[in-house]
């Protein structure tokens, strides 16, 4: 009951913020619009971008605008869409947005149907921006176009809309190619150049970034190089500990010579460590993939998960917080080429990306390897 | 008769109350609500929930339940989904993903009806199974770029503002409303609800209707899942994952009884429109999908729980003031003999 | 009489609503007198049990027990005062077994069962009612006099000071009757006092010391037994004179209408053969237990023969469903009117047209109601049912004016053969003559009529034939005249007549 | 007189043919999948069902008293996420009293639930949908995002699942699943022989009858939703030893997983009969379905949900029918018996 009343205070202040919002002149000149923008390298760092906007200028935000923003994670109770949440209100304060910064999220049960609301109820509400991390797939596309065509902006994070109808542009936390050869690299080094079986513990079996991730990982096994890394089946636990935890001792029974599990989802890599060790079968199953270093420090300093990789929230909530301020307030157009300054995290640009034909992104990474020596850190 | 219909009429005026508070508060915390496309979104976001809600009512009047309804609804739209990418025209699509919910209906109700095993256990296995059989045939794709005809028909007004779907359900709505309250077949609906040894014992071929309902909801919610997929303009393995406690929930607050034989669909009507209304506002003044789903089963609870307690305070306070009375004649009897 | 009253009630009131249940009652109950209580249904007397059983509290009023006044605020509080009651309908834990439902109730058992006392005590307490039940069979599917039998039990197990008896007999027959008499005449030299209420007023006669009658929810008179007449008895309860309880004026025909040969079915009953012509009356009789409703439900089609042959106006046919049955003009009407009978949460019009509901469908399938209520109301005219409207609920009615609707459901389906099993079972006297009347009225349009009652003397003054079975097998056919009390009785426990 | 007919009867023996379906499928798992006769399989289903099972243990209760709980999952994840959050906080915190606090907390979940039934006279199903979104609701504003670690828990909470109690050659008896045992044989007990447990048979046989006979129905019914909630949470503190790592979904769907264990376990969703062993045969029977399926190599991960589905109805059909042909086989002579009873 004290969270509904907290939220009506809310509303009523984002009622008032919107007839503010709506005496405010717009000062902000469009950008132009196209430019070429052959980037190939992922942009982690603040070095200049390799092309330029005909401007030439990198587009920083004006602060103290009033710009109502929704964060919408998959759904909440997930740790990692926190941390994203504590980088967008870092963000959030940085600009001194006047509007709201409203973190919002439906049920893990009804997450399609409850992202496809809060999408569509947010030109509704009058709101300016959503930042999504779609769990919905293309199934969400129809409500982001409508909600584009109402003067929403759709900027999805972690996870994009695949075929990018009703984005405007994805932040990708790392390139997805480069997931797919992390986990292979990964892989490589735990069995080592004799190689031998793997099995991919993913989220679900509709999560589009795992999805992609395990596409992407396929290719590159195709290498040469990877040759002995045998990938023997893709099992799905739906995100919750119980079932990830049961697929992955169901994977070591059905095979025998199975070496290594990856699980490119935080939940699945850590219920599949705890499993391994549960029943002992560290020395012979390792455990790699996406996870988070709180949840995986003492499997990794076992030895039972050598090696895992991820990227931080924070800055991904962050960074989208930045790029979509400047979209919403027309200071970027959304379109391949432009280049803008994150704060703290330097220049980015907008590409086009190469893992979805009609999609443009905004690449952050890196990745960060965590073993043994940095697990703590 | 009086004080049942008294009772009925209290069912539907409390909910009546609610909505009216509810429209209330919304339009006044926010603007935006009372508007025509705000009211047309907060249908449409539900609208295959709704549409199979109206089924389900008969259903659990009837005195059974159907936990398999959103996994047909999967199933109907992953076999319109995947047909299509094998290259059928989607009319052709369409008609075999209805026919398939009729006969994932009919076999729930063969197992139901004719054999007499308990229709939670049935659907319980069919929510399980045909969740499985959508899983065999889109496996982890996604199917999307449907003809335009097809998403339109989810997306965009077809009369006026109105959407086929909405148009749809108020067609639905009507019928299930004359069906059930004013046809033989409802007569009979209610009547094996209450108890079924009875129409049996009045020669009603009590399997017969009970299969005829199973397959109605099976074909109801392979419709619902089409319309699903048209809205969406794209179909996975999980779409429309948990959408049966929603359903039922909404059945229930309108006033039907888990255990058949009562209720009507007045209620579920404007049960219906609570829950759509409550939601939307909670949505619209960004309340958190968990705190919603809480709000919607304290009011679930509430609105038995209330009119009950008010029931026994009641009866607590007449009794007392008998109990009063009674003393002071004991007093009084024991004074004089 | 004999000293003071364990049980005093004085001055009870008791309103539903609008309805006075209770007026100013006072009864005494002494140990050691079985004392009667007759009245219509809705005159109270389920009212006043109920309070003596504190599931209902008086709203002005005194009970005294042992001259102390006391409040009698549970069914559990009038256990622990000694007072108990055995009810109209058996109240039975199907899923437990007979044992466990004489004792479940019991306070004071300890937190632990003992399985092997228990049986113990379940076999010496059936023993003393001289009843041989299987103790761990589960309650499901006993006969509902198998689960008088057990509330008796349940009743004797508790030491009761009080024991009320609401209609016990009604679903026993004459051996029963006599083994429950001999039980109550034991009570009652052990000193209980017993408030016995029946609707089989000879029963009530052989049995009580005292009797009272109520009307409206106000004692009309209370005397000795000795002191009242039956015709007097009947006055005061309907408030009027009844004409004859057992009128009689249709003579049956001479077609053959059902011919049946040799009827069995399975684990239920065998070598069934009787004839039943337009216009007769057939009684059943036998005892608890005969599978006189099996035979019933055979011709019905509920549960089909799976041997014989059934043979109407001259045409072989088959029945396995009630529709078959219907096709053929054959109407059952159940024993169990709340449970198989009547659809209790519907109107009147909803359930006389139940089984016939396509007559009364437009080509749409919808409901003609003006069509529907029509026909209600001719029936309600007709059997004179008491209600408002047709559109009350069948719940709310009394069990006379229920067997009313029940019949008119029958009746229009416009049947060659009706089949009544225990159409009298506990409907007050003045109703109980209004279907016998009934009965004789439509035997008289020339319906055959399959009467199945454990009511002997309503046997054998409503029949023209009277048909005794034994545990599934037919004993004997009686012609009227030669259908006595002794001769049915005797072919229903077991001897072969000589006649 | 007394035959053992008389003394065993079909309800009694119910049991077996579920043992016997069990049977079948470990015959034709142990035939198609290599290795599947192992203890390997068995210390897998023991150690799942361990959870399940427990909290099936309380559904029977309440599925008894003609009820049913739905918010049993909530009651899982809130108490194995509060638990594991107080365990993380003091972890000095000792063992029985971690369990003490979980069955606690559970309690008073399931007090709730009984307090609206029993005397708010609130429908079951009503009620308990109600507070598995409430109770979800609780535990994610409760969470706020945060997920206990499996490094957060003090080490004999995460060494629980690891350890054998004793072991018969390779088949390991686990602790949790030693305590789920113990908790089934103790239930089977109160059911048996206590008259609490035959009360909860009476009313859901006849809650009419159980009322005007003066049952204290209100109370036991009331009971039988502590108990549940208390089991539940019990499986709370099994479920945070098991996974360790627990987020705000932690139990999602356990709900269904423990009425599909009842419903297969041969429990009568209408109340009145029915055993908590059957329910944890039940819930091990499915279990059993759920791993043969994982394991079996020809099948992919894409057809096992339709096959599970599927298994279940013939589970529940066989076990219908199986019942069905004992209690005709039981029917006859005691019929006979009745009749000769007469006269």
């Amino acid at each position: 009951m004290q969270a509904t009343k907290r939220h009506l205070f809310f509303a009523v202040t984002l009622i008032i913020a919107l007839l503010l919002a709506a005496c405010t002149p717009q000062s902000q000149t469009p950008a132009p619009t196209s430019a070429p923008a052959p980037t190939s390298a992922p942009a982690p760092t603040s070095a200049p971008a390799p092309t330029t906007a005909p401007t030439g200028g990198v587009v920083s935000a004006t602060p103290g605008l009033d710009i109502n923003m929704i964060l919408l994670p998959k759904f909440l109770g997930i740790a990692v869409f926190d941390q994203a949440y504590e980088g967008a209100k870092e963000a959030h304060a940085e600009l001194g947005n006047k509007g709201n910064l409203i973190f919002t999220g439906p049920t893990a049960e009804n997450s399609v149907a409850g992202q496809i609301e809060t999408l569509t109820n947010a030109a509704t509400q009058g709101v300016k921006a959503v930042m999504l991390s779609n769990n919905a797939g293309d199934q969400i596309a129809a409500a982001a176009q409508a909600a584009q065509a109402a003067g929403v902006k759709v900027v999805t994070w972690d996870s994009p809309i695949p075929s990018a109808q009703g984005e405007s542009v994805f932040v990708a936390q790392v390139d997805f190619n480069e997931t797919g050869r992390v986990m292979a690299d990964m892989a490589l080094s735990i069995l080592g150049p004799q190689g031998g079986e793997f099995a991919i513990l993913s989220a679900s079996p509709d999560a589009a970034n795992q999805n992609a991730w395990i596409a992407a990982m396929k290719q590159v096994l195709t290498e040469p190089k990877y040759a002995n890394l045998k990938l023997v089946d893709t099992v799905y636990g739906n995100d919750q500990s119980e079932e990830s935890y049961n697929q992955a001792l169901a994977l070591v029974d059905k095979y025998p010579n199975l070496k290594l599990i990856m699980a490119p989802t935080t939940v699945g890599i850590a219920a599949a460590a705890k499993a391994m060790t549960d029943e002992g079968l560290c020395d012979k199953v390792k455990v790699s993939g996406l996870g988070l270093p709180s949840e995986m420090v003492s499997y990794t300093l076992s030895g039972c998960a050598p090696q895992f990789a991820l990227w931080s929230f924070k800055d991904l909530g962050y960074l989208t917080y930045h790029l979509t301020y400047l979209l919403a307030s027309g200071a970027l157009q959304g379109v391949e080429g432009e280049r803008f300054n994150a704060g703290r995290m330097g220049t980015y640009t907008i590409e086009k990306d190469p893992t979805r034909p009609n999609g443009l992104r905004v690449l952050m990474g890196p990745f960060t390897v965590y073993t043994a020596e940095n697990v703590n850190q | 008769m009086k004080a049942k219909l008294r009772r009925l009429l209290s069912w539907e005026g409390l909910l009546l109350a609610i909505l009216a508070l509810v429209v209330v508060v919304n339009a006044n915390l926010a603007p935006a609500y009372l508007s025509l496309n705000n009211q047309i979104n907060l249908f449409q976001l539900s609208i295959e929930k709704i549409i199979v809600a109206l089924v389900m009512a008969f259903i659990i009047i009837n005195g059974e339940i159907d936990l398999s309804v959103a996994s047909v609804m999967g199933l109907a739209a992953c076999i319109v989904a995947v047909l299509f990418d094998r290259g059928v025209p989607m009319e052709v699509a369409i008609v075999a993903a209805l026919l398939a919910g009729a006969l994932c209906g009919a076999f729930n109700g063969f197992w139901v009806a004719y054999i007499g095993l308990p229709s939670l256990a049935v659907t319980l296995a069919g929510m399980i199974g045909f969740r499985g059989v959508a899983r065999i045939l889109i496996e982890d794709r996604s199917i999307s770029g449907f003809p335009a005809w097809f998403t339109a028909l989810g997306q965009q007004p077809l009369i006026g503002p109105f959407p086929f779907s909405l148009i749809l359900f108020a067609l639905l709505f009507t019928l299930a409303l004359i069906v059930l309250q004013y046809s033989g077949v409802g007569r009979l609906v209610y009547v094996i609800g209450h108890n079924a040894a009875v129409a049996r014992y009045s020669g009603i071929d009590v399997p017969r209707l009970k299969l005829g309902l199973f397959i109605a909801s099976g074909f109801v919610a392979a419709l619902a899942g089409v319309l699903l997929a048209a809205r969406l303009g794209a179909v996975r393995g999980n779409t429309a994952d948990g959408f049966e406690l929603d359903i039922i929930t909404m059945v229930l607050l309108g006033g039907v009884s888990i255990f058949g034989g009562t209720g009507n669909l007045a209620g579920v009507g404007l049960s219906i429109l609570v829950i759509l209304n409550l939601r939307n506002g909670m949505s619209l003044l960004n309340v958190t999908g968990n705190v919603q789903t809480g709000v919607v089963g304290m009011l679930l609870i509430l609105s038995v729980l209330l009119p009950n307690l008010a029931q026994m305070a009641r009866e607590r306070w007449q009794r007392r003031a008998v109990q009063r009375k009674e003393v002071q004649a004991g007093v009084e009897t024991s004074v004089s003999s | 009489m004999q000293g003071s009253p364990v049980l005093e009630m004085r001055d009870i009131s008791r309103r539903f609503g609008s309805t006075q249940a209770l007026a100013g009652v006072s009864l005494r109950l002494y140990p050691g007198e079985v004392h009667a209580l007759l009245g219509e249904n809705g005159a109270g007397k389920s009212t006043l049990i109920k309070i003596m059983t504190g599931v209902h509290q008086p709203d002005s009023g005194q009970i005294l027990l042992d001259g102390r006044p006391v409040r009698i605020s549970s069914t559990l509080e009038a256990q622990r005062l000694g007072i108990a009651a055995i009810y109209q309908e058996p109240l039975m834990y199907p899923d437990l077994n007979v044992a466990e439902n004489i004792f479940i109730a019991h306070a004071g058992r300890g937190p632990l069962v003992n399985w092997g006392k228990m049986y113990r005590e379940a076999e010496a307490i059936l023993a003393q009612l001289d009843v041989r039940l299987d103790v761990r069979q589960p309650a499901r599917g006993l006969s509902v006099a198998a689960q008088q039998t057990v509330e008796i039990a349940k009743a004797l197990s508790l030491q009761v000071r009080v024991l009320i008896m609401d209609e016990p007999t009604a679903a026993l027959s004459a051996h029963e009757v006599e083994q429950l008499f001999a039980i109550v005449r034991r009570l009652r030299a052990q000193g209980v006092a017993i408030l016995f209420i029946s609707h089989r007023l000879e029963e009530v006669f052989e049995i009580a010391d005292r009797i009272t009658v109520f009307r409206d929810g106000r004692l009309i008179s209370s005397a000795p037994r000795a002191d009242v007449t039956v015709e007097q008895a009947i006055r005061d309860m309907a408030g009027r004179s009844v004409e004859q309880l057992f009128p009689r004026r249709h003579t049956v025909r001479d077609e053959t209408l059902v011919q049946v040969r040799d009827l069995g079915r399975q684990g239920a009953f065998h070598g069934v053969s009787f004839d039943v012509r337009a216009g007769e009356v057939l009684g059943f009789a036998g005892l608890v237990g005969a599978r006189r409703t099996d035979v019933g439900l055979a011709l019905f089609g509920i549960a089909p023969a799976d041997r014989g042959t059934i043979t109407i106006a001259g045409q072989p046919v088959r029945i396995a469903h009630p529709r078959q049955a219907m096709r053929h003009g054959i109407a059952y009407v159940s024993e169990d009117r709340r449970g198989l009978g009547l659809s209790l949460p519907m109107s009147i019009a909803a359930n006389i047209t139940l089984p016939t509901l396509r007559r009364y469908l437009n080509p749409l399938g919808l409901l003609r109601r003006p069509a529907e209520m029509a026909t209600a109301e001719e029936f309600r005219r007709r059997l004179a049912i008491r209600a408002p409207s047709v559109e009350v609920e069948v719940g709310k009615l009394s069990g006379g004016n229920q067997q009313k609707v029940m019949l008119s459901k029958w009746l229009n389906t416009r049947p060659r053969l009706l089949i009544l099993d225990e159409p009298t079972r506990g409907i007050d006297v003045g109703a109980k003559a209004e279907v016998h009347q009934m009965i004789d009225d439509l035997a008289a349009e020339g319906i055959a009529i399959i009467l199945i009652s454990s009511d002997l003397p309503e046997v054998l003054a409503m029949s023209d034939r009277v048909l005794v079975m034994r545990e599934g097998r037919q004993m004997a056919i009686f012609d009227r005249h030669e259908a006595t009390q002794e001769r049915v009785l005797a072919a229903a426990m077991g001897q072969r007549d000589a006649a | 007189m007394h035959t053992w007919r008389q003394r065993i009867r079909p309800e009694q023996i119910r049991e077996l043919s579920l043992i016997g379906l069990i049977v079948i499928a470990l015959l034709i798992f142990g035939w198609q999948i290599e290795n599947f006769l192992s203890a390997r399989t068995f210390n897998r289903i023991t150690s799942s069902v361990a959870i399940v099972g427990m909290v099936a243990i309380g559904q029977t209760l309440v599925v008894l008293t003609r009820n049913i709980d739905l918010s049993v999952g909530s009651i899982v994840g809130f108490t194995a996420y509060f638990v594991g959050s107080q365990l993380a906080a003091n972890p000095g915190l000792p063992p029985v009293m971690a369990v003490v606090l979980a069955v606690l907390t559970g309690g008073t979940l399931g007090l709730v639930n009984g307090l609206i039934v029993a005397y708010g006279r609130v429908p079951a199903i009503i009620t308990t949908l109600g507070t598995l979104a409430i109770y979800r609701m609780l535990l994610i504003n409760y969470a706020n995002a945060r997920t206990i670690t499996v490094d957060s828990l003090p080490s004999w909470v995460v060494e629980l699942s690891r350890q054998t109690l004793f072991a018969i050659g390779d088949f390991a008896v686990r602790p949790l699943f030693a305590i789920t045992i113990v908790a089934v044989i103790g239930f089977q007990f109160v059911l048996a022989y206590t008259v609490f447990g035959r009360r909860l048979y009476a009313i859901g046989s006849n809650p009419e009858a159980a009322r005007f006979a003066g049952l204290p129905a209100q109370r036991t019914v009331l009971a039988a939703f502590v108990l549940c909630g208390m089991l539940a949470g019990m499986a709370g503190f099994l479920f945070l030893a098991r996974f360790g790592n627990i987020t705000a979904v932690a139990g999602q769907g356990i709900e269904l997983e423990s009425v599909a264990a009842v419903v297969v376990g041969g429990v009568n969703t209408f109340g009145g009969s029915g055993t908590v062993l059957g329910a944890l045969l039940g819930a091990f029977l499915i279990d059993l379905l759920g791993q043969g399926l994982l394991r079996w190599l020809g099948i992919s991960e894409f057809w096992r949900d339709a096959l599970l589905g599927l298994l279940i109805l013939l589970a529940v059909a066989s076990d219908s029918v199986i019942l069905g042909w004992l209690r005709r086989v039981w029917a006859a002579p005691a019929l006979r018996a009745e009749v000769s009873n007469e006269g």
